[in-house]
């Protein structure tokens, strides 16, 4: 494998050497970045989008000028949503492609599969997905919002602007939502709802039967309290769900339902006239209006095809591969560890306006949009918050709020505040 | 000569057809016995409530020195209290070498373990090639059953059930397919066999049952017509009327 | 109007027929004669398609059947009434005699007036499931299921089996109404000495899978007859 | 903001005496909050605009609340509606239309929150409003924001109701506003009375709310106040609970838990000691105890507030539920109205759930339907039967994409799904299951690679995002009995689909030609050959048959549901279970199958609705067990499959 | 299991002499050799290994037994979850202990559980230590977990199946149900097997903690081969002797074993309880080595894949087992890993990652109907006389 991998990188560097005078004399391979998504299985659907993100910004790298005088090359890999091959995949990448940083995963397990992989070969990856936090490694960057950017405002938004007195919870029964309402719960009784008001239901992946749910929910109102549903359903589901809303006559006046995991792509998948007004919180909208934005969908339209959306994800990964490439020219290496410190303080511009920085815990400070489903299956942002710095580990349980990450000053991802001691350098799993 | 199988007053009805009706036979030990009948006349339902395949809906199936019920016993359990039953087509297990099918047939344990732990036996390979002898496949042991030619694995299987060592040999036209000398070699092998035990056949060639030279059952609308020798069954007019038809 | 030549038959490795010639002219019945296990059955099975034959041929009429499917030999006009009757138990007496119209071109899909004629007992019958019958009733529906086909060739495998004695006799004189009407060639496989004698224009006696006698009626007494079936 | 300030001051400058009568000036004290309104604040402008008795506050409001008001890069509001790259502006005192270009105009996007409140707001403008859209707007903004206020007017309103509809709601409405809201008591009970039938949600809210308490605790129970009831710690509240409401009341010392021990501990350590217990033994409970107690002995920390301490500060007070309504007899008329409509509730819920039952088993049906013919009556396993499935539903999207009309488009749909699928259906047969018969359990092989084959090709062909199959807008929303039962069209439509095809199939076994040929071959294949069946045909076609109903059931699960290439992995094990437990070889068996898992499931979930998944799992390991017991299913029948 | 029994069964010996043939040339190409090896694709193999010694047991229970299960990989499975528990266990409780130790007063030992619980169950959203995991701090007692729990499931499982003679595709079916009972319990945050998530960082084996992975790997390795040679020799015991001869002829009539005496029952219970376990054994060695598992792995898709590689490599072979599922799951991540090359057909360009589930789907097909006998049949064909 290595023989052959060595054997085409020498052709490969022979024939630039002969036919192409771009790259400097000091790049004997271009700078590789490993892309890890997965192309087949069930998270094709959401990692494709991404991948070709990936291609564009690459490519737009590339005619720029590439980077430290170099082309990018990227390494795409299929994963296949198969979680032990997101390990596997991200160690090929690391030892038999040596690529430089990896941009990747979008589902909480399969960053937790890539994880030990990425620790011990010390690796860089990006991760571009909202998330439920409690982590913190020393190898990501985890550009996608933190509970605190998305959820946390979110509820505040319901609370405040809605005057929701009861929530239910409906997630899909997996990590993400099953931290996201266990932090919600905790914060939601912290701002005096009671915990009879919070009505929690977990249902499988893909799950089609929603008739039950949707009237237990529109139930919650028989007490007269203002009931909101705050959604962590996941991909498919979402269309079964909404259909049913929408059958049952709930409209976003009565009961509004703010999603998390509902972007652009999910609502292509179905008909959203009668979804008007229900809600998601989200760090981007390809709604948002700036120019930088509109130059984006410009390019990804032109890269991509004109019937695209853009969504966060995309966003994240705009932002996170802009970060890098900076971090590097700063550095003036492709060296992790060096890479690692270049991007502390990292600013870059957002595609919703105001900017972007990489704080020490490996999170950026983003603004928190909140948009409104319209007809046309976009999403009319109705709320902007100032930039909110991600934090990792959340400061509603009682657990996590000890705890503390600071890469750059403590080198710690889990430093325990009280005992004033790091709990572990490596992240858990 | 004991009575080793009694069946008394069985009846069997399938979908409100009485293919068994009140049918009570003994067979004794060592004893050849020839069951014949027209078509069906509930030869194969005997066997197979024997065997414990069916079930009946009444009487009594008595077996042994100790007179105990074959009736609410399993398949497994009534061959391992030593009836052996060879079907009418040939089942022999054509994958398999002759030697492992008549290995596999040899009166052993018949645990999972024991047979998971069975080790060959001098006494074993030395029984295998005796009834290889008997059956006349000593040339053939390594041979896959499946290339046997049909009288050959019509042996096969006769030779399975010796291996078994059973007390009662149940045997569903065996010169099925036959060519004449195969008939001749398979009653003196049967004849052989019945020196020892007791050997039921069921066979609708008469020139075959000739041969067995043994005591005959006829076997009518599920129940016992007459008994005896050929010469004296065939010489009844209603056993002569039941196979030409004329009731 | 049958004409079956040299037809040997395999089931598996062992030769079951070995090579029967056999002709039934139409308007006649013939008699296939022999004990248990001869091959009588075979020997309609192959000639019905329900079974594959290993060589030989087989002809109605003019009409060379090669190796037919049993759906092609009775679309060439060979009914066949199976040893067992075969009659579909879950469908009504209505039902089966439909399922003969498979045979039939769309405007020839009516039962016959005549049917009910010969076998009353199956217009009472008719909404009955076929497996609720009597074994003679049952009889009885098969063969009108078969001449519902409009056959050319009936095949009869034991139709007295397991009857009681009135019904046989009917089922007797219906068999020789189809002679009398001359429509068909009739090919009758009995073990009922006495029904097969009384019905029957030629006899085939066979034993082990060979034609051991064939004779017309005029040829050959009773008592000879038995003689050659001897047990 | 300063130049917003200045443009103000130049406005006023320009108009003084118009002042008073504009709604522009009026507004623009307040631009910043009507510009990004709050819920909580947007009250004062509301009430300023309300006050005014200024005409045309209505309509600013209504447009204010559709989004249609912009502000000007100069602070000023405009009604205006986008025209490519320039707006045409209303002005909202004089009506006059101009056209501007949209750069620096502002839309204004006021929240849910603030939209409701407006909505409020615009009641008492709409209620008499003679367009019957705005008085039913006016009158569910009532219904969302319920106040005392809005009693008079509505009440007032109702003489003159012309729409018979609208009038009962708003009698319905008032009724919930007196009960609430009324001066008199016995109105308010006669009201509370009036209730006790109405199931509806707000009904229930009404009475509800007439019900809330707080919790309260005395030493004595007081007599002056309405007690809902007396709470006894320990039974309706923990122990715990109850001390820590004395701690909030500061009538008792908080108990101190093991974190504050260890911290007491770690910072009195002396000489590697704690009391006289070394460091190094403070690894387990009982020695930390005793040097606590040492401690609190020595007066360095508060004594620890034992079990014992807990439970003889609880038996000084007593705990209790107060009603926030002090009339006894309103709280009473409304225990009696609740416990009556709560009766009505519970005999509801169960028909819902019966009727949601009944609509999970006749989707299970629908998807095992086809296959209780194909495996039913051939005994094929066929294991691309969800791939059947799944091609119906891209049929469906694909001919929406030609068609526009839903209903046009369904209308084509259910035949097209059936003939692409009955050709696909067919195929396979020819092709493959023809030459396994005799090899049932490799025909679950071929047909499973059939399935992932198909699975990659839809995927490759479609995308892998799902794709919208959208059912007609008579089928939208649902059939409504009371607020506690009803069921959405679609799934009347599956359920109606699903008893359609149970008789269409009947009807084909039973009546058709090619149900009794069928039947034939299927009871003995033989001699139905012998009668002059060709096997073969039958087969193809009773194949085609229940892969084009499988087609089908997919356009109908699409609809209600999704589209995805992956949509038939999810209802193939489900649909050979329902066939397998039904009994094989019958479509009764098929329907009882269906609904033994449908309400099966349905009943598990009742039992723990947090958690579908389990639902799903237990209703699985149900049927595991009951196939052990009952190996040929609830209607078992000898068919060709029951052989083997 | 002696020499004798080795040398009556050359077939075994020459398995057993290619095995250690390419165990040794792993080991020179490796980094503990020539270093031209990667370590991720040591550990590939070291998978495949795994997934041949389940494709062997496989084999035995389909194959030799004709009992067409599609459950084997919930097995697989367990056994994986039990090695997992433990491993997770171990490796928190030395981080736990590490950094509990900073403190000035020793934490109590229910403590330190409760910082394990939260370490564990954090991620996904709890903090409770579940009681399946009572026996997480021992290696021993998960280990033997490993064995006794799928072998106790499937004893009971099967004892009810085959007790009520359901058999054929019936079985399958049930067999399927379990296993979609099976993922959707572990799919369930509750089951206390941290949902969806699973277990992860299995890699990281606990007192191994600055070994090298290429070490471990390596080790991994030669434990798969080992489990292979050892599971290849242990069936090629059963399937050769008497006791191959009574399966095979369950296999292709059952009845006729019942009339020879055979409790036929016991017979398809000890297969499918022997092959579970081994099934189990395969798992553990398989998830160290793949660093993760999860629900997903156990859908009952997995099991079909299984029986497909199987019949690929051809039934009632063992070698053809092995042949089958190291070709059929090598040749996928070849595909899937983007090593074969697009194939531009001008208007349209064939890309293998999109197009090999086609390509594979339609192989079983063309093997169920073309080659019964699979790639073992090809090889039988090509190394023995025609007989």
């Amino acid at each position: 494998m290595k023989f052959n991998k060595s054997l085409s990188a020498s052709i490969f560097a022979g024939l630039l050497a002969s036919t192409s005078m771009v790259a400097a004399q000091d790049c004997a391979e271009p700078i590789k970045v490993g892309v890890l998504h997965s192309l087949s299985g069930s998270m094709a659907i959401s990692e494709t989008t991404l991948k070709d993100a990936m291609l564009m910004l690459v490519e737009q790298q590339n005619a720029a000028g590439g980077l430290l005088g170099c082309e990018i090359e990227a390494v795409v890999v299929d994963p296949a949503s198969d979680w032990p091959l997101f390990a596997e995949k991200a160690r090929e990448l690391l030892t038999v492609s040596e690529v430089d940083v990896i941009f990747g995963n979008w589902t909480s397990v399969s960053r937790k599969s890539v994880l030990p992989v990425i620790e011990e070969l010390n690796g860089l990856l990006f991760y571009p997905v909202q998330y439920e936090g409690e982590e913190s490694s020393r190898n990501v960057f985890y550009t996608g919002a933190a509970p605190n950017q998305q959820a946390i405002p979110a509820t505040d938004y319901f609370l405040e602007e809605l005057g929701v007195e009861k929530f239910a919870l409906l997630g899909t029964d997996y990590v993400y939502p099953r931290t996201t309402n266990n932090i919600l719960e905790a914060y939601l009784i912290d701002n005096g709802i009671a915990e009879e008001d919070i009505f929690v239901n977990y249902t499988p992946f893909g799950h089609s039967d929603w008739a039950t749910i949707v009237a237990d929910v529109v139930a919650l109102g028989e007490d007269g309290k203002q009931v909101g549903v705050i959604s962590t359903i996941n991909g498919d589901a979402n269309i079964g769900f909404y259909k049913e809303l929408a059958a049952a006559g709930v409209s976003a006046d009565d009961i509004p339902v703010v999603a998390f995991s509902v972007g652009e792509e999910e609502l292509s998948g179905l008909d959203t006239s009668n979804l008007v007004g229900h809600l998601a919180a989200w760090n981007y909208f390809q709604s948002a209006e700036s120019d930088a934005n509109t130059d984006f969908i410009a390019a990804w339209k032109a890269f991509a095809g004109e019937d695209r959306v853009t969504n966060d994800p995309m966003e994240a990964h705009y932002i996170g591969f802009n970060m890098w490439v900076n971090a590097v020219e700063a550095a003036g290496t492709t060296d992790v560890d060096a890479v690692r410190d270049a991007m502390y303080g990292q600013e870059f511009p957002n595609l919703t306006g105001g900017t972007a920085v990489m704080l020490p815990n490996h999170h950026l400070a983003k603004p928190v949009l909140i948009g409104e489903i319209q007809a046309d299956g976009q999403f009319d942002i109705i709320s902007q918050t100032s930039e909110v710095p991600g934090d990792a580990w959340t400061d509603f349980l009682p657990e996590s709020a000890v705890l503390k990450s600071d890469w750059q000053e403590l080198g710690c991802g889990m430093y325990n505040v009280e005992t004033e001691s790091c709990v572990q350098l490596t992240s858990n799993y | 000569m004991s009575t080793l199988l009694e069946v008394d007053g069985v009846s069997v009805s399938f979908d409100g057809f009485r293919a068994i009706n009140n049918l009570s036979i003994q067979i004794g030990e060592p004893e050849l016995r020839a069951v014949i009948g027209p078509n069906g006349a509930g030869k194969t339902t005997f066997m197979d409530i024997i065997t414990g395949k069916t079930k009946p809906d009444e009487g009594r199936v008595t077996w042994g020195d100790r007179n105990i019920s074959l009736l609410g016993m399993s398949e497994s359990e009534i061959a391992m209290e030593g009836i052996g039953r060879k079907f009418q087509k040939p089942t022999v297990f054509e994958d398999q070498t002759v030697r492992e099918n008549l290995a596999m047939a040899l009166h052993n344990p018949r645990g999972p373990f024991a047979v998971l732990f069975y080790k060959k036996t001098q006494e074993g390979a030395k029984r295998i090639k005796e009834i290889a002898t008997e059956i006349g496949l000593s040339d053939s042991l390594t041979r896959r059953a499946g290339e046997l030619s049909h009288g050959q694995k019509q042996w096969l299987e006769i030779g399975m059930l010796l291996a078994q060592d059973p007390r009662l040999l149940l045997v569903d036209e065996p010169a099925a397919g036959m060519t004449t000398a195969e008939r001749e070699l398979t009653t003196d092998l049967l004849k052989r066999a019945a020196k020892t035990r007791a050997v039921v056949v069921v066979e609708h060639d008469m020139e075959f049952v000739r041969r067995l030279d043994c005591k005959v059952t006829v076997l009518h609308e599920g129940s016992v017509l007459a008994e005896g020798s050929l010469d004296h069954v065939t010489a009844d007019q209603t056993v002569i009327d039941v196979y030409l038809g004329r009731q | 109007m049958l004409n079956v030549e040299n037809l040997t038959l395999h089931y598996g490795q062992s030769q079951i027929l070995h090579g029967i010639t056999l002709n039934a002219p139409v308007g006649e019945v013939t008699a296939v004669m022999g004990t248990n296990g001869v091959g009588k059955t075979s020997l309609l099975k192959a000639i019905s398609g329900r079974h594959p034959y290993t060589d030989g041929t087989l002809a109605v009429g003019d009409q060379q059947l090669n190796h037919p499917s049993a759906f092609t030999a009775a679309r060439a006009g060979i009914a066949y009434v199976p040893q067992g009757r075969e009659i579909f138990p879950l469908m009504s007496v209505q039902e089966n005699l439909e399922t003969a119209f498979a045979c039939l071109p769309k405007d020839e899909r009516f039962i016959p007036e005549e049917i009910f004629q010969l076998f009353p007992v199956l217009l009472d019958m008719k909404a009955r499931r076929g497996g609720d019958l009597s074994g003679g009733q049952q009889q009885q529906l098969a063969i009108a299921r078969a001449l519902i086909t409009r056959p050319k060739v009936l095949l009869l495998d034991e139709p007295t089996e397991g009857i009681q004695p009135n019904v046989i006799q009917q089922i007797g004189r219906t068999i020789s109404l189809l002679r009398e009407q001359g429509n068909m060639a009739i090919v009758l496989v009995e073990q009922n000495f006495d029904f097969a004698y009384g019905l029957a224009d030629h006899f085939v006696v066979m034993t082990r899978g060979e034609v051991k006698r064939r004779a017309d009626k005029a040829d050959i007494t009773p008592e000879a007859m038995l003689e050659e079936l001897a047990l | 903001m300063p130049r917003v300030l200045i443009l103000l001051a130049l406005l006023l400058g320009f108009s003084p005496a118009a002042q008073a009568q504009e709604l522009q000036t009026l507004l623009q004290p307040h631009a910043q909050e009507v510009a990004k309104p709050g819920r909580r604040t947007v009250g004062t402008v509301l009430d300023d605009l309300a006050s005014s008795g200024i005409p045309q506050v209505a309509t600013f409001l209504e447009e204010w609340q559709d989004k249609s008001v912009w502000q000007s890069p100069e602070g000023l509001f405009f009604i205006a509606d986008e025209d490519g790259d320039n707006l045409i502006l209303t002005d909202i005192d004089s009506g006059v239309e101009t056209t501007a270009p949209s750069d620096g105009f502002t839309q204004l996007k006021p929240n849910g929150g603030v939209r409701r409140v407006i909505g409020t707001a615009l009641v008492q403008f709409q209620l008499m409003d003679p367009d019957l859209n705005r008085r039913t707007t006016a009158v569910a903004s009532i219904a969302r924001r319920p106040e005392a206020s809005q009693l008079a007017p509505l009440l007032g309103s109702i003489d003159g109701e012309e729409d018979p509809t609208l009038k009962a709601r708003k009698i319905q409405l008032a009724n919930f506003l007196s009960a609430s809201f009324a001066e008199e008591p016995t109105d308010r009970i006669a009201a509370i009375s009036s209730l006790s039938t109405d199931v509806s949600v707000e009904a229930r809210a009404v009475l509800n709310q007439i019900l809330t308490t707080r919790p309260a605790l005395a030493e004595e129970l007081p007599t002056d106040v309405n007690v809902a009831r007396v709470l006894n710690p320990g039974e309706d509240m923990s122990l715990d609970a109850a001390y820590e409401l004395l701690v909030a009341d500061d009538l008792a010392a908080p108990r101190t838990d093991a974190d504050t021990i260890k911290a007491a501990l770690a910072s009195n350590i002396i000489n590697g000691r704690v009391g006289d217990v070394p460091v190094a033994q403070l690894g387990t409970t009982a020695n930390r105890n005793r040097a606590y107690a040492q401690l609190a002995h020595s007066g360095t920390v508060p004594p620890l507030v034992t079990d014992t301490d807990r439970d003889a500060a609880l038996a000084k007070f007593t705990f209790f539920e107060i009603y926030d309504e002090a009339d006894t007899a309103i709280t009473d008329a409304a225990t009696t109205a609740l416990a009556s409509v709560e009766t009505r509730v519970a005999v509801g819920q169960s028909a819902d759930l019966a009727l949601d039952a009944l609509s999970l088993a006749s989707i299970y049906f629908l998807a095992a339907i086809g296959l209780a013919i194909t495996f039913g009556v051939m005994g094929v396993i066929n294991m691309a039967h969800g791939e059947f499935i799944m091609m119906g539903a891209y049929t469906g999207y694909v001919v929406q994409l030609f068609i526009p009309s839903y209903t046009a488009s369904i209308i084509i749909a259910l035949p097209l799904a059936f003939a692409v699928t009955f050709a696909a259906g067919v195929a396979m047969e020819r092709l493959v299951i023809r030459h396994l018969y005799h090899r049932p359990l490799e025909t679950l092989l071929a047909t499973f690679g059939i399935s992932i084959a198909l699975q990659q090709l839809a995927k490759n062909i479609f995308g892998t995002q799902a794709r919208p199959l959208t059912s007609p807008a008579w089928l939208d929303g649902a059939w409504v009995f009371n607020d506690v039962v009803q069921i959405s069209y679609i799934r009347i439509a599956i359920f109606v689909l699903a008893v359609i095809f149970l008789f269409l199939i009947l009807f084909v076994l039973k009546r058709t030609r090619l149900g009794l040929e069928v039947r034939a071959v299927t009871q003995n294949p033989g001699m139905a050959a012998s009668m002059g069946i060709n096997p073969d045909r039958i087969n193809m076609l009773t194949f085609g048959l229940g892969s084009g109903i499988a087609g089908i059931a997919g356009v109908a699960i699409g609809l209600y549901a999704k589209v995805t290439s992956e949509m038939g992995a999810d209802y193939i094990v489900q649909s050979f279970m329902t066939v397998v437990v039904g009994g094989v070889g019958n479509v009764w068996g098929t329907l009882a199958g269906a609904s033994l898992i449908g309400f099966l499931q349905k009943g598990i979930e009742w039992l723990n609705p947090s958690n579908t998944l389990a639902a799903q799992t237990y209703m699985i390991l149900f049927i595991i067990l009951f196939i052990q017991f009952r190996p040929k299913g609830i209607v078992a029948l000898k068919g060709r499959a029951a052989a083997d | 299991m002696n020499k004798s029994f080795l040398m009556r069964n050359p077939s075994t010996l020459w398995f057993l002499l290619g095995l250690s043939l390419f165990t040794i040339v792993v080991t020179i190409l490796s980094d503990a050799g020539l270093g031209v090896m990667s370590t991720s694709f040591v550990k590939t193999l070291g998978k495949t290994l795994c997934l041949c010694l389940i494709a062997v047991a496989m084999d035995v229970v389909w194959g030799y037994c004709g009992i067409l299960s599609l459950g084997h990989f919930a097995f697989f499975g367990i056994g994986g979850y039990a090695v997992g528990m433990w491993l997770m266990y171990a490796r928190t409780e030395g981080i736990v202990l590490d950094s509990l130790a900073t403190q000035t007063i020793p934490p109590t030992a229910q403590e330190v559980t409760d910082a394990i619980g939260n370490q564990i169950f954090g991620v996904v959203g709890s903090s409770e230590f579940p009681m399946i995991w009572a026996f997480s701090d021992s290696l021993f007692l998960q280990l033997l977990m490993v064995v006794l729990v799928p072998g106790l499931l499937a004893l009971v499982f099967g004892w009810l199946a085959f007790r009520s003679r359901v058999t054929g595709v019936y079985l399958s079916i049930l067999t399927q149900a379990m296993t979609l009972a099976l993922s959707l319990y572990l799919f369930q945050n509750d089951s206390g097997l941290r949902g969806n998530n699973g277990l992860s960082g299995l890699q990281n084996i606990p007192g191994f903690e600055n070994t090298p992975q290429s070490t471990i790997s390596l080790a991994f390795f030669y434990a798969s081969a080992s489990a292979v040679a050892l599971g290849y020799v242990l069936f090629a015991w059963v399937t050769s002797g008497k006791m191959g001869s009574v399966i095979k002829a369950i296999r292709d009539n059952e009845s006729r074993v019942r009339f020879l005496g055979y409790h036929v029952e016991s017979y398809k219970l000890f297969v499918f309880t022997i092959t579970a376990v081994v099934a189990a054994i395969a798992g553990a060695l398989y998830y160290p080595q793949a660093g993760i598992i999860n629900p997903a792995e156990i859908a009952p898709i997995a099991s079909i894949y299984l029986a497909v590689w199987v019949a690929i490599g051809g039934r009632g072979r063992l070698y053809g087992a092995v042949i089958g599922a190291a070709f059929v799951s090598l040749l996928s991540s070849w595909f899937t890993g983007g090593g074969a090359p697009a194939i531009p057909l001008g208007f349209y360009t064939i890309q293998w990652t999109d197009w090999w589930l086609v390509l594979l789907g339609l192989s079983f097909v063309a093997v169920t109907l073309y080659a019964p006998k699979g790639i073992g049949g090809l090889f039988d064909y090509l190394v023995r006389k025609p007989s």
